[in-house]
């Protein structure tokens, strides 16, 4: 009968029922999108203008890269390089702190500008941009809380592999991190176009 | 054009009809079943598992049946939505917690609508706050009201009388309050009522 | 097999005492135990605040309360009985119990996890109560419709979040059992051979995993725009509250199939055990599962006919509406089919059963009125509407809960209840349930809206009528609960297989032992082999055989 | 039982050449949001995100190797989802 044995496939399989659902509530967001977008196109794009194209861009480099290290990890944690898999896992933490970093000026820099959801600013702006920066702030802000548990995730099994709890044998954590990892690519691999390239 | 109403119950007869028919036929079946088929009467159960046949069968009848009453559900649809050319317009406004309404010459009334028999009746709806909907069961109408959206009606003022109006959409503390009433009056009466200061 | 001891006398990990063995266990059958125990206790809450609800709706002027507490009091009702009752009652209990034993495995796939989920569920819930002293009792509605959940001064945003919260319980749950049944089904069971109880919580499961997400984060967005004004559901600021609506609807729509596609999978173990005969149309009857799951999931906007919607909306939902009663019908049609030349003994689970049919077939046919266009925008939010979807909620979903609830008893305790009592609760639970809700269908065509705390003189008789039903119900039920209580005061325990059942849970001691099985499962290649079974009860020597 | 971990994935190199395709496509969107294409910007866009996604999908989440059972769902949800989108459309485009 079934004794507990090791069953990856199965918690693989798992992770990505739980992608599924997360593929879900930003669905929610995208139908919001998709159906404001038609609504008020022109704003969209005015509002578009707005944004900080070459931090957008530099954002979206630099969660390919992280995505990147992530990937490599699992490949050197395969061929048992230990120091090869803690440098990467250290570089994806770093590259997810850079991102948030670049998003806190990007964030603060709208603020600064009296863009921020009911700020007397936006009471006063055509109701198309206050819907455009509404989602702008909510789809972002709950992808960068995503990477923010992203990077706790990554960062746990960064002290896991140092202590040898994730080895060589046995790296389903990371694996399935990784696939934590790469889903919040995805979903800003969609964010970014959706908002800085409609121009 | 009074026929929206008409049109309308006739299909909760159609479906109505079906329906009881169809719950009599399946609980009859059942009880029958149960009471010949028990266990003192009926030892040696019977190994039948599955007929194809059947199932088809009991598959594409619902449906067409099923597919009849969408069809006579969306024809009386249509006579609820399809407004007559004809008809008086009158804007409706829902707030917390009455319901204002404006005649084509500009009057105002709160809460109770005056139009004309004979004429149809055209509802232009929306809401200062809060979600409302406007319900006159007597028309069998009824349509939301929303704020800075346009929503509309309309009904045949066949007979003169008084109808009730209610708030269908749960809206605070005064929702069960918000009721309103329609008069139908006479033409002359209405034109009378309209002009008066 | 009384050497076995049962898993209520061995902790699930490691040396735990006490409460500790509950608290921390990772036992599937021990958190479903937990689970019955909270849901019960919400249940009865949710059972006087309607009873509340409708004593102050029997008379026109003697108030009992006023308006706002009347708003506060049917939120609570809405809000306890679907998020806390309803949703997770049937998966959470006796999917937990038996998914794993049906499929001859020794527990779920994420045992933590599983645990996981119902510290959620019991956070949800007391942070749903910590909402009422806070800011004041929500009076929204279960539905929250904005613009109003935003603007209202009462607790919103804490029960909302509460919401939130009780929806990452049921997808953890439903995220489970997929993997469950995915990767622990024994070698041997083929998907053909699963029993229906677990086909229906499969297709319950994706219901739960996909549509879940859709609801939370639009309440999160609800939980933004009262803190923030971020104005997306707004229309002062542009927002479109149809879309609100939307997107509730995505899941409350699809979360009707996880409240009811359990229950049929609880008929659909009943129907032929207490027939002594396969289930008719196995087949057909997981195909209806999944049909009802997939199809489901695309008719939400039937809710929203007179909201403001396109007409073309309309039409679309409105067919779709009608394609998605063909699978219940398909599955009525193959229960009553199931007792043609059966040996029928009506058991209290069978008496359940057919009292199941019944209400769920005045349910669904006034579903049918609902689901055609020009008759809904008569009854859509009028009392109508109420008394459907209780005869689909409760007559449905409620009575196959209390069904399974009798069916699996001695499975769960290893006790048997009194069946004279059972016979007597269930009729007056029906007959009551009956005067209850058949008035207001005739109440909603008259025109009397709901989440009204008065109405016009002249519907008073009816509503007095109403809620003489309710108090026969109630008592019907109390009678019911109180008499599965009083199973505990019995000393002799039930064999393995009290009824005769197939499928494996009736293959393990009652109570199960901690492995659930004490021998290796053996997989019928049909779930249903009712004629191998009375062989094999034969053989024995012994009608009610003590385990295999 | 089945065991991914031994299935063949991409090598560092391989990754790297990833990695180097989704540098370039990131660079061809944001190149050709410069250019004004009226309604079909927004296709443009998603169409390349979708490329990107479907990389990062294939190489570096391994969606293969996982078995044809993370395929098979994972394809439904999207177009569950995609449905979702869709029919509220139904509403939207003939208010």
């Amino acid at each position: 009968m079934s004794e507990h044995h090791v069953d990856n496939t199965g918690s693989k399989f798992g992770m990505w029922l739980f992608l599924y659902s997360e593929l879900m509530l930003f669905g929610g967001l995208f139908v919001l999108y998709a159906a404001y977008y038609y609504q008020y196109t022109t704003f969209f794009i005015s509002g578009g203008k707005q944004l900080d194209l070459f931090l957008g861009t530099m954002n979206t480099v630099i969660l390919l890269l992280s995505s990147f290290t992530v990937a490599c990890s699992i490949e050197a944690m395969r061929k048992n390089s230990k120091k090869l898999v803690l440098l990467l896992l250290g570089l994806t933490v770093f590259f997810g702190i850079l991102f948030l970093c670049n998003k806190y000026i990007e964030w603060n820099h709208k603020f600064q500008h009296g863009i921020y959801p009911g700020s007397a600013y936006m009471e006063q702006s055509a109701k198309g941009l206050v819907i455009f920066f509404g989602l702008y702030f909510t789809m972002t802000g709950l992808h960068a809380l995503h990477l923010l548990i992203g990077l706790i995730v990554i960062g746990v099994c960064f002290f896991l592999c140092w202590s040898d709890r994730i080895n060589a044998k046995d790296f389903i954590t990371l694996d399935n991190s990784g696939l934590y990892w790469h889903l919040i690519d995805v979903i800003w691999i969609f964010l970014f176009p959706l908002f800085y390239l409609i121009l | 054009m009074g026929n929206a109403v008409k049109y309308v119950d006739d299909a909760f007869i159609y479906i109505i009809v079906f329906s009881l028919f169809l719950l009599v036929v399946i609980t009859a079946t059942m009880v029958y079943f149960v009471i010949k088929y028990r266990a003192s009467k009926h030892p040696e159960p019977s190994d039948i598992r599955t007929n194809w046949k059947i199932e088809l069968i009991w598959t594409v009848i619902p449906t067409i049946i099923a597919l009849g009453m969408f069809y006579i559900g969306w024809q009386s649809y249509i006579g609820l939505r399809t407004v007559p050319p004809d008809a008086i317009e009158i804007d409706v406004t829902g707030m917390q917690y009455a319901w204002v309404f404006r005649y084509p010459n500009n009057k105002e009334s709160e809460s109770v609508l005056i139009v004309p028999q004979g004429k149809p009746i055209k509802l232009n709806i929306t809401s200062l706050d809060v979600l409302h909907s406007l319900f006159i069961p007597a028309f069998r109408i009824k349509m939301d009201a929303i704020k800075n959206m346009k929503t509309y009606t309309w009904f045949y003022a066949d007979k003169i009388g008084n109808y009730t109006i209610f708030c269908t959409e749960y809206c605070g503390v005064g929702h069960a309050d918000m009721t309103g009433m329609l008069r139908i009056v006479t033409e002359s009466e209405y034109s009378e009522w309209l002009n008066k200061k | 097999m009384s050497e076995e001891p049962s898993f209520y006398q061995t902790p699930s990990s490691n040396r735990l005492k006490g409460i500790w063995a509950w608290l921390l266990t990772t036992d599937h059958k021990r958190i479903g135990i937990m689970y019955l125990l909270v849901i019960m206790l919400w249940f009865s809450i949710g059972i006087v605040l309607g009873i509340l609800i409708r004593t102050n709706l029997m008379f026109v002027n003697p108030k009992l309360m006023e308006a706002q507490t009347y708003n506060a009091l049917f939120t609570l009702h809405g809000v306890i009985m679907i998020f806390l009752f309803i949703i997770p009652a049937i998966p959470s209990i006796f999917g937990n119990f038996l998914l794993p034993i049906q499929i001859g495995a020794d527990d779920v796939f994420f045992p933590k996890l599983n645990l996981l989920s119902w510290y959620l569920y019991i956070a949800g819930g007391i942070l749903a109560i910590v909402s009422l002293f806070l800011k004041g009792i929500p009076d929204t509605g279960w539905t929250f419709y904005v613009p109003f959940s935003i603007n209202t001064q009462t607790g919103v945003t804490l029960s909302v979040f509460a919401v939130f919260i009780l929806g990452i319980s049921s997808m953890i749950t439903g995220l489970n059992f997929i993997t469950t049944i995915h990767r622990m089904r024994k070698d041997d069971m083929g998907w053909m051979q699963l029993p229906l109880f677990t086909w229906s919580i499969y297709a319950t499961s994706w219901v739960q995993l996909l549509a879940t997400p859709i609801v939370g984060v639009t309440l999160l967005v609800v939980i933004f725009e009262r803190l923030f004004g971020v104005g997306l559901f707004d229309p002062s600021k542009g927002g479109d509250p149809l879309l609100y609506q939307h997107l509730f609807w995505m899941y409350s729509h699809p979360a009707v199939y996880i409240m009811i596609l359990p229950a049929m999978g609880i008929i659909s173990e009943i129907f032929p055990v207490f027939a002594r005969k396969s289930i008719f149309g196995y087949k057909a009857i997981v195909a209806s599962s999944m049909a009802i799951a997939i199809v489901g999931s695309l008719v939400w906007a039937h809710h929203m006919f007179v909201s403001g919607m396109s007409d073309v909306a309309v039409l679309v939902f409105s067919l779709l509406t009608f394609l998605v009663a063909i699978p219940s019908a398909i599955k009525v049609f193959n229960w009553v089919s199931t007792l043609y030349k059966g040996s029928i003994y009506v058991a209290p689970p069978l008496l359940f059963a057919l009292c199941f049919v019944f209400l769920f077939c005045v349910g669904g046919f006034t579903g049918l009125i609902q689901g055609a266009a020009g008759p809904n925008v008569h009854i859509h939010d009028t009392h109508f509407i109420v008394g459907h979807f209780h005869f689909v909620m409760f007559g449905g979903t409620g009575f196959a809960f209390l069904a399974g609830l009798h069916f699996w008893w001695p499975k769960f305790f290893g006790r048997m209840y009194n069946f004279k009592a059972a016979y007597t609760g269930t009729i007056l639970l029906t007959v009551g349930f009956i005067m209850h809700y058949m008035p207001m269908f005739i109440l909603g065509l008259k025109g009397m809206p709901r989440r009204y705390y008065t109405y016009l003189p002249e519907l008073q008789p009816m509503n007095f009528f109403a809620g003489i039903g309710a108090y026969i119900m109630v008592g019907g039920l109390v009678v019911v609960l109180i008499n599965l209580l009083a199973s505990f005061r019995r000393k002799e325990s039930v064999p393995a297989d009290p009824w005769g059942g197939t499928t494996l849970e009736w293959y393990v001691p009652s109570p199960p032992p901690l492995k659930n099985f004490v021998h290796e499962p053996v997989v019928n290649s049909y779930p249903y082999d009712f004629p191998k079974k009375f062989h094999e009860m034969k053989s024995s020597g012994n009608s009610a055989n003590k385990g295999v | 039982m089945e065991n991914t971990s031994h299935e063949h994935t991409l090598s560092y190199k391989g990754l790297s050449f990833i990695l180097f395709l989704l540098l370039v496509l990131t660079g061809i969107t944001v190149a050709i949001s410069r250019v004004d294409l009226g309604i079909f910007r927004i296709w443009a866009a998603l169409a390349i995100a979708s490329l990107k996604a479907a990389f990062v999908l294939l190489f570096f989440m391994h969606i293969i190797q996982a078995g044809k059972r993370v395929t098979i769902t994972f394809i439904t949800t999207i177009l569950i989802l995609a449905m979702f989108i869709g029919f509220t459309f139904f509403d939207i485009a003939y208010r």
